[in-house]
C-alpha cells in the first residue's frame, strides 16, 4: 500500500508504474535473481534489452541525444516498480548514472556512440567512479596522444556483462570523465561474491591506454559529478523504497495470512503495533522520495542536495528495518531461501550499502546543513 | 472589522501579510514562551489584538466572524504563528465550541455563544476525560437526566485543560444508560459558575497546573444548552475534529526541542564530538523526514481533499522523536541533568528539564500511541481481530 | 574407558583437566567453524575422540556411558567448550533422545540406544515442528494409528534440523484425535530408513542446509518404539530439557560476534571515531552485563537450585543482542556490507555477512521471542488475560 | 520482586533490607520528597539523625573509627532498599564516599570528629571532590601554617545542611585531601534548583584559610580517591537498582488494575511484553550490581574498575528507562505530579547524572578495558 504519491495530472507516472508490473508479470523478479546467483551472472542482460524495448534505459538523456529526456520524477516511479517486483538491473548504475554523465558531457562522437548505445541496450556502460560514497579518480598520465590509466575501483556492478565503463582520472591536476572499452589492454577484473550471490567486481588498471576521443568530459566540474551521483542516488532511495513498501506488504500477507493458536498472527496487538510501525516506516521513506524529487526540481541547490543524502538515508534504513522484522515475523519461513522475503532483505542491503550508506549520509547532511 | 476574501489570495502573499501583521502585533514577551499552555489572563493582549483584527478564528466561517481560511490557508496560519513564536492561546471556544455550535447549534446557540468567544468573555473547557474513561470514552459515566426543563448533572470529569481559567465547559455526558456504550451521549454547555460545579486542578510533572478535575454535583443544566440532538453527542464530539487532526503531526515542538539541542550542543562544543554528532544527525534527520512526511498530508488538504486515518502516523512518529530528542538533551546536558533550572548557554538559557518534562504528555494525551496504532491497525491496515 | 566421579572435584581442577584434555584433542582445523550446525561427517574425528575417552555425553548418568556432570560442572563444561571454539556436534542423540530413554525408556531401549549414540552409529534428528504448528506445538497433526503391533504414521514436519544426515528420528505424533490439542501426543523413535520416510533439506538464508522437511507415509513403526506412556507426549518432550534451558541465554554467539566485530573495527581503525566507539560501547557492556544476569542464574544451578521460567529472559536478550551486534558489524563494514563473502583483515577474515544472517535464526527458534515474552508475563510476572 | 540476589548464610542482609522497610513505613519516601521540595531543604536532618540511630551511617567505616566495618555488600543492601521506597538522603555522598575518604586517611584527630560525627549524624560531612564524573582539585597555596584554597565545586548535595565539606585541593603539586567547616570565611554558595526540587549547590571559594589540622591526607593518592568513588558508584547503582525495581512493580500494579475497554489493561499483549521488558532491565540491573559487589570483594583491581563502570551505567539507563516508560503506562495519571511515578523518575535521573553518566562510564569502560 506504501508508495509515492505524487501529481500525476496526465497519467504518465500511473502509466509507467502499470508498464513495469506487467513486466514483473511475465519475469517474476525473485526467480531473475535466483537464476543469476544460480549461474554467477552480473546481470540479465535479455532483460536488459527488453527494459530498453520498454523504453525504460536513458530515460533521463535528453531528446538531443535520443533520450525522452524525462526528469528525475519518471525514473523514480520506475525505480520503485522495479524494487516493489524486485526485478534486478543496475538501472542505477548503468542507466541513470550513465545518462546524467554523458548528459552533462558535451558533444562528442563517443557521446553519442554510448547514448546510442546505452538506449538501444546494445552497449552497457557502466559507470566506475564511486565508492564508499566518494569519488574515485584514477592516475592519468598523458603519454603522447594517449592517457595512461592507473588505480583500481571498487564495488562496480555489472562488470562482467559492461561494454564500456566511464572512469574519472586526474591528469595534470585536471579531472577527466572518460570512457573505457571494457576490453581494453591492462584493464584486469577480481570478483567478489554480492550480498545477492552476484558477483561485484574490483575493475583493476594498470598501464591502460586510452585513445583521446575517449575523454568524455576534458576537466570535469565535481559539481556536475556530484549533482549526477545525487540523482543517481535518488533513483536508489525509489528502488529502496519500493522494496521497503513491498516487504511490508509481504509482512502484512503472511501475519494476516498465518495461524496459530487459532488466529491469524496479525491479530495479536503486539504483531499489530508491529506492523503498524513497518507502515509508517515504508510511508516515510516514500514521502522522503518525493521530497527529493520535488526539491531537485526547484532552484535551490543546497535544499535539493540535503533532499537527497535525507532520502537515500531514509530509504536504506527503512527497507533494510523492513526486510530484517519481516523476516522475524515470517517466523522459520523468513529464515529459509525458499521464501523471497530474504532476498528483499539482500537486496535492501546491497543497494543501501551503495552511493553512500545511511550513518555517512545522515552525518553529510548535518555537517552540510550546518556550514550554512 | 475589515473582512476579506483570503482564500482567494496567492498563498504566499496570504503568507507575507499575515506574518508581517502577526510579527508586529504579538508582544515580544510572549514569544517562545516556556509554558506550553499559558492561560487567558497571560495571553490577554494577544487574544484580543488577534480578535479585534478579526484573525482570532481562522476557520470558522465569515459570517461569524472567523476568517474563513480553507485547510492550505490554515495551515500557513498555523505554521507562521508557529515559526514566530507566539503562544497558544486558550482554544477551545475557538478550535472546538465554534466549529461544533456553527455545524450543530441553534440559531440562539450560536447568537448566543460565538461573539463571546471572539470577545474573550467566554472562555472555554472540555469535558471528555473521566477517571474511568480515559482512552476508552466510551464508558464514560458523568450522568444527565432531564427533569422539568433541566438537565441535572452529576458525575467527574478530569484531565480538563486549564478549567480552573475557564467560564464554560462543554461536557458529553450520559443521557441514557440503557443504551450500547457508544449511544446515549449527549453534549451540553455548562456555565461553571451554577451551583454544584466544583474544579480542582491538579499539577503536573513539571510543577505546572495545567489540567482540572471537574466535579458536577446535581448541576441543573437548562436544556436549550443541549447541543444538537439528544443520544446523539458522540458522532457530534469525534465530528468536529476535521482536518485538524493534521496539526496533532505537526512537528512543532520537536523542531522547537531540536532548535534548544542545537544551541546547547553549541554551546558545550559537542558538535565536536563525532558520537554526538552521529546520534543527533539521526534526530535531525527524523524531523526533516516528518516534514516532508506532514508535507505529502498538508499536500491532500492544499488541493481540497480529505484526509484519512492514516494521518495518525504523524502524531505517533512526532511525539516519539520529541522525546527522544529531550533525552538526547539530558544526556548532553551531562551532569547537569540534575537541574531543574534552565541551562545556561552563551545565547540564552536552554529550558532543558522542562523540554524533558513535557515530551512525556503529548504520547499520552490525544489519544495515546497505543490507541493510535490499534486504530491505524484496523483501519489503515485491516489487520484482522 | 576411565571414569572417575567428576562431581567430586573441585571446579576449578574440573576445569583444567577438562580444558587441557579439549585443547590437546579437538583437531584445530574444526575450532572456530563458520559453520553453525556442521553434519557428523565434517566433525566425526572430535566426536569419536570424545566418545572414547567417555567425555561425548556430559549429563547422562555413568552407568549409561556419561560423565554425570551436576548442573555446575555442566556449565563448565560448556564454557570451556565454546572458549575453546570446538564445533558443535550432532547433539539430538545425546542431549534430547537419551535423557528422554534415560527417564521414560523401557529397558530395552535403553540397550539398544544409548550404545549406538555413544559410538556415532545412530545420528538422530528431532521432529516437533509442523507446517502448521511452529510456536503452536499443540496442533500438530502427525499421526500415528496403532495396528497390528505397529504404529502407522503419516504426516510431516518441518524445520527438522540435519535430518538429512540423521537416520533416526524421534517424532511428537498424535495419537489421540479426540482428546484435547495438549493431550493425545505421544513420543516415537523412528528408523528413517523404514519405507515411507522421505527427507527434503530446505536451504537456509545463508544457502545452507541445516534443516529439513520430513514426510511420513503410512510408515510402519514397531509398537515397542513407543517412549512411554501412549498420549503422555507432551509432558515427556517438554520434561526433557530441564537445566539445559539456561544455555540458549549463553552469550556464545554474541561474544563470537563481538569479536569478529572488534576485530573488524581495529582493522578499519574505527575506534579512532567516538560515534563508533559509543555505539561499540552500549554493546560491549550490554554483552558484560549479560554475563552477570547469566552468572546470577548458573550460581542457582551451582548450589543445587532449580532454574524457573524466569531464565528465558537470557534468551530474549541474548538473540536480540546478537542481532544487534552483526547489525552494527555491516553499519561498520560500510560499503564492504555489500559482500556476501568474508571481509579481510590484517587478522584473518571476518565472516560479517554470514554472522548477520545467522543472527536472523535464533530470535525465531527455540520459541520464538514473543512466545517467550508471552510465556514471561504469564508465568513470571503474573499479568492477567 | 526485581531484587539483587546474594547469598546472604546469616541472614544479614535480609535483616539490613527489613529494617529500612521498616523505617519507610512510618517515614514514606515520596512524603519526605514532597514535604523537602515545598521548603527548599536539601535533606531531611532529622531522618538523617534516624539512619545514625539505625546505625546505617558509617557502615562502611572502619570498627577502629567506630564503624560498622562492614563492606559494599551490606551497604549496597541498604541504598536499594533506600532507592525501593524513595527515601531521600544523601546516602551515597556525605555516609558512603565519606566513610570511604576517611577511612583512607591516616590516622588523626580530625579523622577521629569527623567519623565519630559522621556515625552519630551529629556532623553532616558532605564530600565536594567530584563533578562531571572527574575529581575537582581546587587551587591551593601555603600561607605560612594555613592552606589557602580558591575555586568551586558544582553539583554538591546537602550543602546548606552539611557542617563540614571534604575537598581535594592542589597544593604545591601535590594532592591533599582536606577537612571544611561549612562556615569557613570565604566559602560561600550558588544553588540551583535541582530535579526533585531540592536545592543543588555550587561551592565558591575564595581565600578560604584552613589549618593545618585540617589535612586528612598529605599528598591523596589519585588511586585511593578512585576507588572510594567506585564504590560510592556502586552505592548509587544500588540506590538506583532499587528504583528500577520499585518502578517496574509501580507498572505492573498500576497495569494490572486499570481496567480499559472492560479489561485490565495488563492483559493486552503489547503493555505485557513491554512489561516483560522493563522487568529484565531491572533484573539486569540488579545482577549487574551484585557482578560489581563480587568483583570488588576479590583481588581483581581492573576487573572491580570495570564491574563498578558497568553497574553504575546498567543502573542509571535502567532506572530512567523503566520510569519513563512507567510514566507512560499511567496515562495521564503518570504525567500528575501527585503519582508517586514521576519522583522515582526524577531521582532516577538525579542520581543518574552523579559520578559519571552512563554514556561516559561505558565510554571509560572500553577504554580502560582495551588499554589491557
Amino acid at each position: 500500500m506504501p508508495q509515492m504519491v505524487m501529481d500525476d495530472e496526465d497519467g504518465e507516472l500511473a502509466m509507467l508504474r502499470d508498464s513495469v508490473a506487467a513486466f514483473a508479470e511475465n519475469r517474476p523478479g525473485p526467480k531473475t535473481v535466483r537464476a543469476l546467483r544460480g549461474d554467477h551472472r552480473d546481470m540479465d542482460t535479455a532483460q536488459w534489452t527488453e527494459m530498453a524495448e520498454a523504453g525504460w534505459l536513458g530515460l533521463m538523456l535528453p531528446e538531443e541525444l535520443g533520450g525522452a529526456g524525462l526528469g528525475i520524477r519518471h525514473q523514480a516511479i520506475i525505480s520503485e516498480a522495479l524494487g516493489r517486483a524486485l526485478i534486478p538491473s543496475p538501472m542505477t548504475t548503468a542507466s541513470v548514472l550513465s545518462s546524467l554523465l554523458l548528459a552533462a558531457a558535451p558533444d562528442s562522437a563517443e557521446r553519442s556512440r554510448l547514448a546510442e548505445g546505452l538506449i538501444a541496450g546494445s552497449a552497457i556502460v557502466v559507470p566506475a567512479i564511486e565508492a564508499n560514497g566518494h569519488l574515485v579518480r584514477l592516475n592519468g598520465r598523458r603519454e603522447g596522444n594517449v592517457i595512461r590509466l592507473d588505480g583500481h575501483i571498487e564495488f562496480v556492478e555489472a562488470a562482467h556483462s559492461a561494454t564500456d565503463f566511464i572512469v574519472l582520472a586526474e591528469v595534470d591536476g585536471k579531472t577527466l570523465l572518460l570512457s573505457l572499452p571494457s576490453d581494453c589492454t591492462g584493464l584486469s577484473r577480481a570478483d567478489k561474491e554480492g550480498v545477492e550471490g552476484t558477483p561485484l567486481s574490483i575493475l583493476v588498471l594498470e598501464g591502460c591506454r586510452v585513445a583521446p576521443e575517449k575523454c568524455l568530459i576534458d576537466g570535469a566540474d565535481a559539481k556536475t559529478v556530484a549533482k549526477a551521483i545525487d540523482l543517481a542516488r535518488v533513483a536508489a532511495s525509489a528502488e529502496l523504497s519500493g522494496i521497503a513498501s513491498r516487504a511490508f506488504e509481504m509482512a502484512r500477507e503472511y501475519t494476516v495470512n498465518r495461524v496459530q493458536f487459532g488466529k491469524p498472527i496479525a491479530s495479536f496487538q503486539v504483531i499489530q503495533h508491529r506492523l503498524v510501525d513497518l507502515w509508517s516506516e515504508a510511508e516515510m521513506a516514500a514521502a522522503a522520495v518525493v521530497n527529493a524529487i520535488e526539491f531537485l526540481e526547484g532552484e535551490d541547490e543546497k535544499a535539493s542536495r540535503l533532499a537527497v543524502l535525507a532520502a537515500k538515508a531514509r530509504a536504506s534504513d527503512a527497507a533494510s528495518l523492513i526486510a530484517r522484522r519481516a523476516i522475524h515475523l515470517y517466523g522459520a519461513m523468513g529464515f529459509t531461501d525458499e521464501s523471497d522475503i530474504g532476498l528483499y532483505l539482500k537486496r535492501a542491503i546491497n543497494l543501501g550499502g551503495m552511493l553512500g550508506q545511511a550513518e555517512q549520509l545522515r552525518r553529510q547532511f548535518v555537517i552540510e546543513e550546518r556550514a550554512a | 472589522m475589515m473582512q476579506t476574501d483570503w482564500n482567494s489570495l496567492p498563498d504566499e502573499e496570504f503568507r507575507e501579510i499575515f506574518r508581517d501583521w502577526v510579527d508586529d502585533n504579538c508582544p515580544s514577551e510572549l514569544r517562545y514562551m516556556r509554558k506550553q499552555r499559558p492561560t487567558y489572563e497571560e495571553v490577554k493582549d494577544w487574544y484580543q489584538a488577534l480578535s479585534e483584527k478579526g484573525w482570532l478564528s481562522p476557520v470558522w466561517p465569515v459570517e461569524h466572524g472567523g476568517m474563513g481560511l480553507n485547510p492550505a490557508k490554515h495551515m500557513i496560519y498555523v505554521e507562521e504563528w508557529a515559526r514566530l513564536g507566539c503562544p497558544r492561546i486558550p482554544d477551545h471556544g475557538i478550535g472546538l465550541v465554534g466549529p461544533l455550535l456553527i455545524q450543530y447549534g441553534t440559531a440562539e446557540q450560536k447568537a448566543e455563544f460565538l461573539p463571546k468567544i471572539l470577545s474573550g468573555e467566554h472562555m472555554w473547557c472540555q469535558g471528555y476525560s473521566e477517571p474511568n474513561a480515559g482512552s476508552d470514552l466510551a464508558s464514560l459515566r458523568t450522568s444527565a437526566v432531564l427533569e422539568d426543563g433541566h438537565f441535572v448533572v452529576n458525575g467527574q470529569k478530569i484531565w480538563t485543560t486549564l478549567a480552573h481559567c475557564a467560564n464554560w465547559i462543554f461536557v458529553l455526558v450520559r443521557t441514557d444508560k440503557e443504551a450500547k456504550p457508544q449511544r446515549g451521549i449527549s453534549v451540553l454547555l455548562v456555565d461553571m459558575s451554577l451551583p454544584g460545579v466544583t474544579v480542582r486542578p491538579i499539577a503536573n510533572l513539571r510543577g505546572e497546573k495545567d489540567f482540572c478535575e471537574v466535579f458536577f454535583d446535581s448541576v441543573k443544566v437548562p436544556a436549550h444548552r443541549l447541543v444538537g440532538e439528544v443520544n446523539q453527542g458522540w458522532t457530534l464530539a469525534k465530528s468536529v475534529l476535521g482536518h485538524e487532526r493534521i496539526f496533532l503531526g505537526a512537528p512543532t515542538r520537536p523542531e522547537y526541542a531540536l532548535g534548544r539541542l542545537e544551541k546547547l550542543a553549541t554551546s558545550r562544543g559537542a558538535f565536536d564530538d563525532p558520537a554526538f554528532l552521529s546520534r543527533y544527525a539521526k534526530l535531525r534527520l527524523d524531523l526533516y523526514d516528518l516534514g516532508s512526511s506532514f508535507e505529502r498530508f498538508a499536500k491532500i488538504l492544499r488541493s481540497g481533499g480529505e484526509l484519512g486515518a492514516d494521518v495518525s502516523m504523524l502524531k505517533i512518529f512526532n511525539t516519539e522523536l520529541y522525546q527522544r530528542i529531550t533525552e538526547e538533551m539530558l544526556m548532553l546536558a551531562g551532569e547537569e541533568s540534575r537541574y531543574n533550572d534552565d541551562l545556561e548557554t552563551e545565547n540564552g538559557d536552554v529550558d532543558a528539564m522542562n523540554l524533558f518534562l513535557d515530551s512525556r504528555a503529548p504520547a499520552i494525551f490525544g489519544g495515546s500511541n497505543e490507541i493510535q496504532r490499534n486504530i491505524l491497525a484496523k483501519a489503515v491496515l485491516g489487520l484482522p481481530g
